[in-house]
């Protein structure tokens, strides 16, 4: 009897000290302000997504050289989510609720994304998301800084139909929800401007693909038939690089048929020897080579930062500036970093962009931004071959796809809705 | 083919030079022109190209290549187009069209004429119409090459002019059929001819000549003869390709399968022979390939002349550094697990990670290049195969590895003794071999056999910290498919699964064609519960 | 009879162990919902979802080290089942949104709205409901791994050919959810739940309530376990483990019996899974991932093999040690973690209980695997 | 031959593994309630027949029957242990991480499906039954050690305690009193007697002490096939034989 009595004295005691360690540590005096950083450092995307937590490292230091927010100091909360998207929800709900951290930058696929999201409405919190993705979403409390699919897709297309005269097309992805649904919307806006569907070849492969000979073998063989051909891709970082080097050895020219290429910047370039790619094209919103004392700025405080006088910058980094600054202007002019206050007054933020414009944080949560396009150089860089001449808005919902052609996002009062539907003036999507 | 266009250019410059100097009048007349290049936008510089080439003087074309190259510049102060090379800060200018200096400017007193893809092509295709009668060779096929993909028809009388010149057979051959090329494209063509150009371009037999033919078959007001040609022509060409294209799948296979082989013919060793299930092998090929990138850096550095060689010197450091790691790790940790292969497991996956932070740490999470040097990079064509220079080097190697391994395994001293430690340790010890020695040693070169199977991979893949578990399942589907502990199985293996791959891919689709040969290998496993080459008898249950 | 079953299982480990079980099922609810959230005793609802985790990835090691600890089938491919199990609840729970997509379609989920799916497909039938949607969460990874391993015990596949053909199963799975034509939402899995069995799947009384089944899931499993382990039958595997072929001339049909407590683990392995995806909130292709399974392996491993308490102590030890070294060692956690399992296999060779075991002399009760015999690679 | 009112009825049974031949057209009949000592020399089959008997390797041609009937060749180890053949192995294999009593209760005569092993619980009977083998091989002060911790010569007399407690109609047993001293022999050998009762049994054996100690007909074994056959005295007179054995 004595020895049960020990042994659930000893259980509970156990269970005591397990559940106290979750408890959370004694809240210290607030005299700074916390801003989560949610990026993987290990795992298949750390290639990616460790740029983008140094650039928010060296974006905050910045502002508290200046004196910080609100009279406070800004101070980093670094977690690593390790490429793993149960591990994104989890660490952003640490974040929020044992940190308290007044924004969060961060994650970069559509399934981290999607994976922190609820956790985000749930807890109220704000989500900075930098990366070119496919739309299709609006959340109260997730500001898209990257480019929506009207933001970089339709804009390189149009470059490609009116520039090359490319008639016949191969939309070449990787298997997900991002070239997935950028491909639809483009099949449909091809379609519309009335190419055949047998002129549009689509081919998916998995993620890390590295053996490209035989599909690399086939856009030749689809190039061929004697219409000019363009590949339009929307293959993911890692397989980039054995799908560029197949492209050289194989010899395709981007004189013969152009790939245009919206998830490779800079950074994935860092690993090719881009002789052989000289003239294939990219879209972006952001170019390291773009020429503007902004950014010139900017990158010399990032070599400098990073102590590497050839480290490069990309898209998705200026994506954080731009929000960064958004955030900071949004906090001062509402006065506190109180969720609800933060978010109303992020609409309508306009910052200096790197390309010498101004980008505004529109109602839907998307950023105005240029629409460039580069042609890739010897060095590794992109020449920049054209530009929208205004800003570009970005469209959450495609007019392009049938299900989402009705729908509009408005986070203003009164309407305040993500997803409402101007065929039948509901918020709540297509209504039944 | 780039050496050849250099050399081409570096000749073509003196002729040119010695042309303008001749033709001072000449050069007069195309200074305006030349001046149109900068006159503005994409548009404006195509119509200059255009304007320059139908001059037809050899002296454009040091412009046009000047331009091609990046090297031309806009004078800001009088919009004057100059030739500019970087110097100290800034530009040193010269004429495009004489040579003459023009002194240095800063960096902000010119501006670069951009050229994009349709530039290069109007570029491409200027300079394929004149330089048709270059007297190089490579030259002149580039030329008709670049004229049979234009198919200009104003170009046809040029080209007819250098054929009645064309001395060399090869050449010859491509123009003839630039020629028919063009006969077919253009309307008004008798139908004789066309018939004459439809044998022509029959003869070529490739991918170009059948989008030809088929737009000769589909055209509008084409005759029932030529027609009928035609289609015969096409179904030939189709025909051929189609066998063709069943070698090249071959091909695709075999070079998938050498990649598979060199990532798994380290792990047949470590795994295989010494029965240590190595999670860590694909971070040793990863060390490989962060060995031949510091290889090709330092190069780069300190010896750019040698870079053509840079593979060859990282393959001996290649091997040696990741032999050097596995005898670390061998000594450190997994002398202490002989005979409890699953611990080997459990601590190889805790390496694993902490040999790919390690990496990340140190190189940092991105990419980094790895460059091929000149006779690993283009293609070349045999038959109607088209068989890039790498994945030709790849399979040569992975052969070369394969056979030296065998070699050391079975005709050497250490061979022996690595097989008498596996079997019986007991014995091989009293026979007076150092079995713990032997141990690191046979870790090691399994480590190191994954270390060149980094070098390769870092031709056609990311050198990145995640290389190695791209190729890690992979590796283990080789070896065990192939059966455990024989080397033949995982050759067999190895090129078998690559070419089931390969010849899945274009029916299933790169995803439903992996998913394919991994049920395959299930399946196969239920058939030859130990693998393809299994040891038989009673020796399997001892 | 079944109680006397249920009782076999019933020794002092257990008893500690199912104790430290009914004390979190009592003292998280309260210190979640009822302490006051300044008091020092409170519990966050992140915790709460977290020790959700931690047990439901205990379930999946307790589940695995009945296969590998006491048949000796190592496999590589566990999160196969665990992840499938998630997935039959994940259908579940994204047929519960109902029109409250973004799209607002009645039926459809917003993936298969935004591919142009015009119809649900026949794989999505039924899952509205959850009594069909728990039968599936045992049926899916059951029967999985009933073909799987009537072919392969019949075919006598062990050892390393064996685990490497679990993990090309998983691989394939893995290959397959990823592929957005499978219907299952491709790489982004499901995700976006919105309620449970009528409740607000994010309220805390409902994480509360989820905690508290995965903590009675678990200890129905672990008594299961513990009493099939102590059973005649339990007595077979063990020797299944140690002399295979033996046991075999002794008349019994060793594949019956691999298949038997394969087909078990896996349904544990999918229960796991299905508390594992309303308290994490998503389930996508990844879990898949053959490393998946080989962390579930290291679970096991750390807390010792063979010892049913030491598979939930492993599991909880590890995934708090990953929570904690990526929150507080960002860029060197992989460190942390890799020189942990290093020096586990290095220092602990029985894991942890293995090692508490040996310090105290405790009898082990025919399981503890001396390592001469744990051929089990 | 017939195989009417034959136990074990081998008739032309051939293995080969990878051309090399284990068995060559052997032959055998076993009677009901029949001891068979089988002697050769290494290499010689003995192995591979008592393989070939339990169902572990399948032999490329040949007929085996059991009980007159039953074609073994068809069946799965497990399938023909259940028909009451038991083996004992060369190198005694019992469950080390079991006690001995659990090694004894495993092999007890009971259903072996999985459900009835899940619902067993231990009933008088079979505790009696497991006291008694337990005497027999005077292993019951051993009775809760685990069997990895036996010396040699009790992990011989559990292995052949557990054949007792699976009750079989036929015993093969593979070296009995390989690394025995000549005491544990001699009382292995009186064991082996005793147990075989009503039973047949096939000893296979190099130490010809014990197979005179037992006193059986001998079989003689060479290259995969019959050489002769007969009592000791007989065999060992046997031209050919002393060939075999002395390597002429």
């Amino acid at each position: 009897m004595l020895k049960t009595t020990r042994t659930l004295a000893a259980a509970a005691g156990l269970a005591m000290l397990a559940a106290s360690v979750f408890a959370p540590a004694v809240a210290r005096a607030q005299d700074t302000i916390k801003v989560g950083i949610l990026h993987s450092l290990s795992g298949t995307m750390a290639i990616s997504e460790t740029t983008l937590k140094d650039v928010m490292l060296m974006l905050i230091e910045e502002q508290n050289k200046k004196g910080g927010v609100l009279g406070k100091k800004l101070e980093p909360v670094v977690v690593d989510p390790a490429s793993n998207w149960p591990l994104f929800a989890e660490k952003a709900r640490e974040l929020l609720s044992k940190d308290k951290v007044a924004a969060v930058f961060g994650c970069w696929t559509s399934v981290s994304r999607k994976s922190v999201l609820p956790v985000f409405e749930e807890l109220n919190g704000i989500l900075f998301y930098p990366v070119q993705y496919e739309g299709e979403e609006s959340s109260r409390n997730v500001f898209y800084t990257g480019a929506a699919p009207n933001q970089q897709a339709i804009p390189a297309v149009d470059y490609l139909l009116a520039n090359e005269k490319v008639e016949r097309w191969v939309l070449a992805g990787t298997d997900y929800v991002y070239p997935r649904t950028t491909n639809k919307i483009l099949e449909a806006y091809l379609k519309g401007k009335g190419v055949k569907a047998e002129d549009i070849m689509v081919n998916y492969t998995p993620f890390g693909h590295s053996d490209w000979q035989s599909i690399v073998s086939d856009i030749k063989k689809f190039g061929s038939a004697g219409k000019k051909t363009a590949v339009v891709s929307t293959i993911n970082g890692d397989a980039n690089v054995p799908f560029y080097k197949e492209l050289g050895n194989q010899g395709v020219k981007a004189q013969d048929i152009p790939v245009v290429a919206f998830s490779v910047g800079e950074e994935e370039l860092a690993g090719v020897d881009t002789k052989p790619l000289l003239g294939h094209l990219a879209a972006w919103n952001y170019f390291q080579s773009v020429d503007t004392p902004e950014n010139a700025d900017f990158i010399k405080k990032w070599q400098a930062f990073t102590k590497n006088p050839k480290r490069v910058t990309n898209d998705p980094m200026e994506a954080h500036v731009i929000g960064f600054n958004m955030w900071v202007k949004a906090v001062e002019k509402a006065g506190t970093v109180a969720s609800d206050a933060v978010i109303d007054s992020l609409i309508g933020v306009t910052v200096p962009n790197l390309s010498g414009g101004y980008s505004a944080m529109m109602p839907n949560h998307h950023i105005s931004k240029p629409v460039l396009i580069g042609e890739v150089q010897e060095n590794g860089q992109f020449e920049i071959v054209s530009q929208t001449p205004g800003l570009v808005v970005g469209d959450e919902w495609s007019d392009f796809l049938p299900d989402s052609k009705s729908l509009i996002s408005d986070w203003r009062a009164p309407m305040s809705c993500g997803n409402f539907n101007t065929a039948t003036g509901k918020c709540g999507g297509k209504g039944s | 083919m780039p050496r050849a266009l250099r050399l081409w250019a570096a000749m073509l410059l003196v002729v040119a030079a010695t042309a303008a100097t001749l033709s001072g009048a000449l050069a007069a007349d195309l200074k305006p022109l030349v001046r149109n290049l900068g006159a503005g936008g994409f548009a404006d510089t195509e119509a200059a190209i255009a304007a320059l080439a139908q001059t037809g003087d050899p002296a454009v074309v040091p412009v046009l290549q000047a331009l091609e190259a990046g090297d031309l510049y806009v004078r800001k102060e009088d919009r004057e187009v100059v030739r500019g090379s970087a110097s100290n800060g800034g530009y040193t200018l010269t004429d495009p069209l004489g040579g003459a200096a023009l002194g240095e400017a800063g960096r902000g007193a010119v501006d670069k004429i951009r050229i994009n893809n349709s530039l290069r092509r109007a570029i491409s295709a200027a300079l394929g119409s004149l330089t048709l009668m270059s007297p190089d060779a490579g030259a002149r096929r580039a030329a008709a090459d670049s004229v049979f993909k234009t198919r200009n028809p104003d170009g046809l009388a040029a080209l007819e002019t250098a054929l009645g010149r064309e001395n060399d057979p090869a050449v010859r051959s491509i123009m003839e059929q630039a020629r028919a090329a063009i006969l077919l494209t253009a309307a008004g063509t008798p139908d004789a001819d066309r018939l004459g150009a439809i044998e022509t371009i029959r003869a070529r037999g490739d991918q170009e000549s059948l989008a030809l033919l088929n737009a000769v078959r589909s055209a509008e007001g084409a005759s029932a003869a030529v027609r009928a040609a035609a289609d015969k022509a096409f179904e030939a060409v189709e025909m051929r390709l189609s066998l063709w294209g069943m070698a090249q799948n071959l091909w695709y296979g075999l070079s998938l399968g050498s990649v598979l082989l060199l990532a798994a013919i380290g792990l047949a060793v470590t795994f295989g022979v010494m029965g240590v299930i190595n999670m860590a092998h694909g971070e040793m090929v990863m060390i490989g390939a962060y060995a031949t990138f510091l290889v090709q850096d330092a190069i780069r550095t300190y010896a750019p002349g040698l870079f053509d060689a840079s593979i060859l010197i990282a393959i001996p450091v290649a091997f040696l550094v990741s032999g050097a790691v596995g005898v670390l790790i061998e000594r450190t940790v997994i002398r202490w697990l002989y005979g409890r292969p699953l611990e080997t497991l459990l601590a190889t996956w805790g390496l694993s990670l902490v040999l790919q932070q390690a990496v990340r740490s140190i190189f940092g999470p991105t990419n980094r290049e790895v460059g091929a040097p000149s006779w690993m990079s283009g293609s070349f064509e045999l038959g109607g195969l088209v068989i890039t220079h790498g994945r030709l080097w790849i399979v040569i190697f992975a052969f070369l590895v394969f056979g030296l391994l065998l070699v050391a395994l079975k005709r050497t001293w250490f061979g022996l003794a690595i097989r008498a430690v596996t079997q019986n340790r007991n014995m091989a010890s009293a026979m007076g071999i150092r079995t713990a020695r032997m141990d690191a040693l046979t870790f090691g070169l399994g480590s190191g056999i994954a270390g060149l199977a980094g070098v390769a991979l870092s031709q056609i893949d990311n050198v990145s910290p995640n290389l190695g578990q791209s190729y890690i399942i992979d590796s283990f589907m080789v070896v065990v498919f192939g059966g455990v502990g024989n080397l033949w199985g995982t050759l067999v293996g190895a090129l078998a699964l690559g070419t089931v791959n390969k010849f899945l891919e274009p029916y299933a689709g790169a995803v439903l064609g992996k998913i394919l040969v991994l049920i395959f290998i299930i399946l196969f496993i239920q058939r030859r519960p130990r693998g393809l080459f299994a040891l038989k008898g009673r020796a399997v249950e001892a | 009879m079944l109680t006397r079953f249920l009782l076999l299982g019933l020794d002092k480990r257990a008893g500690v162990l199912l104790t430290v079980l009914a004390v979190l099922a009592v003292a998280v609810p309260v210190m979640a919902l009822a302490v006051p959230p300044d008091s020092p005793f409170h519990l966050p609802m992140h915790s709460v979802s977290l020790l959700g985790k931690y047990l439901s990835f205990a379930l999946l090691a307790l589940a695995l080290d009945l296969v590998w600890g006491y048949c000796g089938i190592l496999s590589l491919g566990h999160a196969a089942f665990f992840t499938l199990g998630g997935y039959a609840m994940g259908m579940y729970l994204m047929r519960q949104i109902g029109p409250r997509g973004v799209y607002g379609h009645p039926e459809l989920p917003d993936f298969m709205v935004f591919l142009n799916w015009k119809e649900l497909p026949w794989y999505w039938q039924g899952f509205d409901q959850f009594w069909f949607a728990a039968l599936m969460v045992l049926a899916v990874p059951g029967l999985l791994a009933f073909a799987f391993g009537w072919f392969a015990f019949r075919s006598r596949v062990t050892g390393v050919y064996l685990s490497i053909i679990t993990q090309a199963m998983t691989f394939a799975l893995l290959l397959a959810f990823f592929r957005n034509d499978m219907g299952f939402g491709g790489n982004n899995g499901l995700t976006d739940f919105k309620e449970i069995l009528g409740y607000d799947i994010q309220a805390p009384a409902t994480r509360v309530g989820l905690f508290v089944a995965t903590v009675a899931a678990l200890a129905a499993g672990y008594m299961v376990a513990s009493s099939l382990v102590a059973s005649k039958l339990g007595k077979v595997l063990v020797a299944v483990r140690d002399a295979e072929s033996r046991v075999r001339f002794l008349g019994y049909s060793v594949e019956r019996y691999k298949l038997f407590v394969w087909t078990l683990s896996a349904c544990m392995a999918g229960v796991a899974g299905a508390l594992y995806v309303p308290q994490v909130g998503i389930i996508n292709p990844s879990e898949f991932a053959p490393a998946a399974s080989i962390e579930a392996v290291i679970w096991v491993a750390v807390g010792g093999r063979g010892t049913l308490a030491g598979a939930v102590l492993g599991a909880v030890l590890v995934n708090y040690g990953k929570t904690y070294f990526t929150a507080a060692l960002p860029e060197l956690w992989l460190f942390a973690l890799g020189g942990l399992f290093v020096l586990v296999t290095l220092f602990l060779p029985k894991g942890i209980l293995g090692l508490a075991a040996d310090r105290f002399r405790k009898r082990e009760p025919a399981a503890a695997v001396p390592a001469a015999a744990s051929k089990g690679a | 031959m017939s195989a009417e009112n034959t136990l074990l009825y081998v008739d032309g049974v051939s293995v080969s593994f990878d051309g090399f031949r284990a068995l060559n057209s052997l032959s055998l009949i076993i009677g009901p309630g029949e001891m068979r000592a089988i002697i050769g020399p290494n290499g010689a089959g003995k192995t591979t027949m008592m393989d070939v008997i339990t169902g572990k390797t399948r032999p490329n041609t040949g007929t085996i029957l059991f009980e007159g009937g039953t074609d073994l060749t068809r069946m799965d180890e497990a399938a023909i242990a259940n028909l009451g053949i038991g083996r004992k192995f060369q190198r005694p294999t019992v469950f080390e991480n079991h006690t001995v009593w659990d090694n004894l209760e495993l092999a007890l005569k009971n259903p072996r499906k999985t459900w009835s092993a899940l619902a067993y619980g231990m009933n008088p009977k079979d505790r009696a039954r497991i006291e008694e083998i337990l005497d027999i091989t005077r292993l019951s002060p051993r009775r809760e050690r685990l069997a990895g911790s036996l010396s040699h010569g009790e992990k011989q007399w559990l292995e052949i305690g557990m054949l007792l407690a699976q009750d079989p109609k036929l015993l093969l047993v593979d070296e009995p009193v390989a690394g025995m001293t000549d005491a544990e022999t001699e009382q292995t050998a009186h064991l082996l007697k005793t147990i075989a009762g009503t039973r047949s049994v096939i000893v296979v054996e190099h130490d010809m002490v014990f197979v005179r100690e037992l006193g059986v007909k001998v079989t003689v074994l060479h290259e995969g096939s019959v050489l002769a056959e007969g009592s000791l005295d007989s065999v060992s007179a046997n031209r050919q034989v002393i060939d075999v054995y002395l390597g002429r």
